[in-house]
């Protein structure tokens, strides 16, 4: 991490109120939120905002999920640049408008509180809320941390709002561990923030000179070619995210990478990839490791969807084990996010071990004992010792 | 990096004691901190607990705390319906809101034991026998990493106008108490 | 007459770059007429229609034209249903079989 | 009162797909007459949005959209809001919904918009079932009516249940006006629409729309039947503004309920003793309102 090239002030905040502190420095023009658990300081931090003039917005209050994402795209088809922020069941419960404001090419951004799905039914974070909308055709970014929430956040509108992309946005913070936890983070200011990211320039929006229809009816002759859309509007997005981080490092000194970010994988033999807030716990383990003389290294993906496909092709090269951590399973087959990293893994030639690692389970702790023990899997793997390929880590009867 | 964990009931302000710590010690303190409560929500009286986690480089660790330099029981009526020294280091101290001298607690650990009767300093200088600001002074005296003329300014910029010099004067009160060596 | 008019010959895309971003296009956009609906055509007796508009009021299509003298009817877009002929207080549309014009 | 004369020329929903007879392409078309160009409409799931917004042919002359089925109200609070944000005060924001996607599935989005207070209007063109999927009942199905999901076979009733009073159900939200309307009385709704338009806030018309296809008569006959249903005492013409409800056509007595029913496929199996159920509920319905109006 650089010096921050812009003034900033730190400030000592949980990820849900860096979140907040993010959307005013972004001057939605309105704002449709429901609130949830663990999500709820998001709302409650922007009614403070509204309630005391520091932010100038239309805000709803709405009586649903499904509402609140119905409202956000009837003012972003508007033309206005929209924020709202769910979490878990209330995610899947605006499911149906993630599809419609995805397929209407609204570029809407959200905040996605990641906490499991019920029954059994609890607060705690994993991703089965955010993996499950996988196909909803909303990018999916995961944070390690607030200050990367805040940052992606502001990063976020300039991807959506991007002419050749305009696909809404789904941030995913750790649920608790990261929404309700303490840290330093820079807030940038607002005169800053306003040079990165200008007002939204809609296109597709309501004109009165020239009426549209919007979020029409297309007969099989036609949805094919609205699907390559927005499958084109992905493929692009593979290459802004990238820009659109360098260039808020650049002014604000702090970038992740774009879709991917690499720890000590240059030399690496044994690769974990993960996604979310175990990713700096990750790291600490892989600097104990490595202290040890381990070569080991850490791969976060950043961008889900779009998926960095290309990545894990070159990766898979160079590495002898892969294990990937997913905090949810596709039940009757193996974490989404291994099936993904291992499909793009193997090409011609390849024999990488792959194992993964279902850990972090509706809020159990993924401890550094843990990772620790996921790298000498990997390392069994490799030497020739039976490992089992889909394992849930901390099962209390193993 | 040093963790300490924080004792109380839910209401009684345990967490505002974990996170003004961490405010002090990152933004006024120039290192680095974390705080977050026992996740999940917070029932009015219930045991809970709160973390603060220091150091002078970033803090990267999201996993749990699970071993404590520092423990701080806000309420002495929790220790034997909790575990207040699971995790304790041997090199670590604990401090007990307590009337009592700390020979008279019996716990299985090699740390320091302290006690501070914070509910009586609360009550002098308060009025109410809210303590986490006594504890957050006392907790002070025996972290290295910050200075108290940051709990003050954390205090300033975190509390209410008319709470600040009361909860300070009272965070002070503790500080000095534990200087003096209350062992 | 002042209504709509189906555009003829309407090209539809043939290229990537002619699609509408997503599903969003021009409104009020006709590219066919709705006059193979109709069994049965109303057709206006001048001498007997006394203007009184309920017949245009009432018309779920809006195929009655009042812009000019008399009461014309937008074929194009007529399906016959025949609630003009049974609501006109003079009875001064007539419901004729499409084949026997 | 508006006059004929004055109404505009302009034809803001034209060319659409709706059957022929349709209740519902008369209300939809009045309403935009009234309320013209700087109109966005929001259909959602709804006959009139399957005929109207079928790429590329787009029978709304103004901004419109296809709303998800239970959103409506929704997309009318995002569409308002963002009105406001934009600084356009001349804007009118309609929903057109059937009665499925306003008293079943929508309803509770359209009771957080009318309670949130947005500035919008809502019609519900009501013919009584799902008719765009092939009429299944909805809570507005009436008493004794076939559909495919009440049917009649081997002495069925058909629908078991009276017909869910929405008009009560917005009153209790002490909207700002909301008013019931017939297709049989087209310039009674026209007043309504006109009303509405001045209001601010949220407005809500329940439009009983007489559907040829799934009631089962004569194309011709949808206005008619409209009347009937007033006449009878089946369906009654009120409005309520400002907290006072007013009944706009009060039939001196009743004409039999048989007249409305009669004339009905959907009725067809009914016999005198349902038709003595139907009025003894008809005069509930009606002492209730008296006694509204009353207050």
């Amino acid at each position: 991490m650089s010096t921050t090239a812009v003034a900033t002030k730190k400030n000592f905040i949980s990820g849900d109120e860096a979140v907040a502190y993010a959307a005013r420095l972004c001057k939605p023009e309105v704002i449709a939120a429901y609130p949830i658990t663990p999500q709820t300081i998001i709302i409650e931090k922007i009614s403070e905002f509204i309630a005391s003039d520091e932010m100038k917005c239309q805000f709803l209050l709405m009586e649903s999920e499904h509402s609140a994402m119905a409202a956000s795209m009837g003012a972003s088809m508007m033309g206005c640049r929209t924020f709202t922020a769910t979490s878990s069941q209330g995610l899947l419960y605006m499911s149906e408008m993630l599809h419609y404001v995805s397929g209407s090419r609204f570029p809407i951004v959200m905040i996605n509180a990641n906490r499991t799905v019920a029954a059994p039914w609890n607060i705690y974070c994993d991703h089965r809320d955010s993996i499950s909308e996988r196909d909803s055709g909303w990018m999916q970014l995961y944070v390690e941390n607030g200050q990367e929430a805040l940052d992606t956040l502001i990063q976020a509108y300039k991807v959506a709002e991007n002419p050749k992309i305009l696909t809404p946005i789904m941030i995913n913070l750790d649920g608790y561990v990261l929404t309700h936890t303490y840290e330093l983070v820079d807030i940038p200011e607002q005169e800053d923030v306003d040079e990165f990211l200008p007002p939204y320039n809609a296109v597709n929006k309501f004109d009165f000179d020239n009426p549209k229809s919007l979020s029409f009816t297309a007969s099989p002759e036609w949805q094919t070619e609205f699907r390559y859309q927005q499958q084109e509007a992905m493929e692009n997005a593979e290459k802004v995210i990238k820009e659109v981080d360098e260039e808020y490092g650049n002014k604000f000194g702090r970038s992740y990478g774009g879709m991917i970010d690499e720890y000590y994988v240059k030399d690496a033999d044994y690769v974990i990839v993960a996604m979310g807030s175990v990713v700096g716990t990750s790291r600490l383990v892989v600097d104990e490791l490595r202290k040890q003389g381990k070569k080991v290294g850490l791969v976060k993906i950043r961008s889900y969807r779009p998926f960095p496909k290309e990545y894990f092709k070159e990766l898979g090269k160079k590495v002898k084990a892969v294990g990937v951590i997913d905090r949810d399973i596709s039940f009757g087959y193996e974490g989404a996010v291994y099936s993904e990293v291992k499909s793009s893994l193997y090409t011609p030639g390849v024999n990488v071990k792959t194992i993964n690692f279902i850990a972090g389970i509706s809020g159990r702790d993924i401890t550094k004992q843990y990772i620790a023990d996921m790298f000498g899997q990997l390392e069994a793997a490799d030497l020739g010792k039976d490992v089992e390929e889909v394992q849930f880590t901390g099962l209390r009867w193993k | 990096m040093i963790e300490v964990r924080w004792h109380g009931r839910g209401g009684h302000g345990g967490f505002t004691a974990a996170r003004l710590l961490g405010l002090a010690a990152s933004v006024y303190g120039g290192n680095y901190a974390q705080a977050f409560p026992s996740f999940g929500p917070e029932r009015r009286g219930a045991p809970v607990l709160g973390f603060t986690r220091i150091d002078d480089k970033p803090i990267n660790d999201h996993s749990q705390v699970y071993s404590c330099d520092v423990v701080v029981v806000l309420d002495e009526s929790l220790i034997g319906s909790v575990d207040v020294t699971k995790g304790l280091k041997d090199s670590g101290v604990m401090l007990i809101n307590s009337h009592k001298s700390p020979n008279l607690f019996n716990f299985n650990v090699k740390a320091k034991i302290y006690t501070i009767d914070a509910t009586q300093i609360a009550l002098n200088i308060l009025g109410k026998p809210i303590t986490n600001t006594v504890m957050l002074g006392a907790a002070v005296e025996v972290t290295n990493f910050v200075d108290i003329k940051s709990v003050y300014e954390a205090i300033d910029s975190f509390m209410d106008r008319d709470l600040r010099e009361k909860n300070k004067k009272a965070a002070q009160t503790a500080y000095e108490f534990m200087r003096g060596g209350n062992q | 007459m002042y209504k709509p008019k189906v555009v003829k010959n309407y090209q539809f895309p043939r290229t990537k770059e002619d699609m509408p971003l997503g599903p969003g296009s021009a409104a009020g956009v006709l590219i066919d007429v709705n006059s193979g609906w109709r069994t049965f055509r109303p057709v206006i007796d001048e001498t007997k229609c006394s203007m009184c508009y309920v017949c245009w009021v009432v018309c779920p299509d809006g195929v009655i034209d009042k812009t000019g003298t008399k009461l014309e009817i937008d074929y194009d877009y007529c399906k016959g249903c025949g609630i003009c002929a049974y609501e006109c207080p003079s009875k001064a549309i007539d419901m004729i079989k499409e084949s026997e014009k | 009162m508006i006059k004929m004369k004055e109404l505009s020329d302009e034809e803001l929903f034209y060319g659409h797909k709706a059957c022929q007879g349709c209740g519902a392409g008369i209300v939809s078309r009045l309403a935009m007459k009234i309320l013209g160009d700087k109109t966005i409409v929001v259909l959602p799931a709804s006959c009139i949005s399957s005929v109207t917004t079928i790429y590329p042919q787009m029978s709304f002359f103004t901004n419109s959209m296809t709303s998800s089925f239970p959103a409506t109200g929704a997309v009318l609070s995002g569409i308002s809001a963002a009105c406001k944000a934009k600084g356009l005060n001349d804007v009118n924001v309609l929903g057109l919904a059937g009665d499925g996607g306003t008293a079943d599935i929508g309803i509770q989005a359209l009771s957080g918009a009318v309670e949130r207070g947005n500035d919008f209007i809502y019609i519900c063109y009501d013919n009584e079932a799902y008719m765009n999927t092939g009429i299944q009942r909805s809570s507005l199905t009436p008493y004794g009516a076939w559909t495919t999901t009440t049917p009649t076979n081997d002495g069925a009733l058909g629908e078991t249940k009276f017909k869910k009073n929405l008009f009560e159900i917005m009153m209790a939200h002490r909207i700002p006006y909301c008013a019931t309307a017939s297709v049989g009385y087209p310039f009674d709704f026209i007043n309504k629409v006109t009303k509405a338009k001045k209001i601010k806030g949220p407005k809500f018309i329940h439009v009983l729309s007489p559907c040829p296809t799934g009631w089962g008569f004569d194309t011709d006959k949808t206005v008619e039947i409209g009347k009937l249903a007033v006449q009878t005492g089946l369906w009654y013409l009120a409005e309520y503004e400002k907290g006072k409800i007013r009944i706009n056509i009060e039939p001196k007595s009743f004409k039999p309920v048989s007249e409305y029913l009669g004339g009905q496929k959907r009725f067809r199996h009914l016999n005198k003793g349902d038709f003595e159920v139907i009025e003894k509920h008809r005069d509930r319905e009606w002492k209730a309102l008296k006694n509204l109006v009353e207050d």
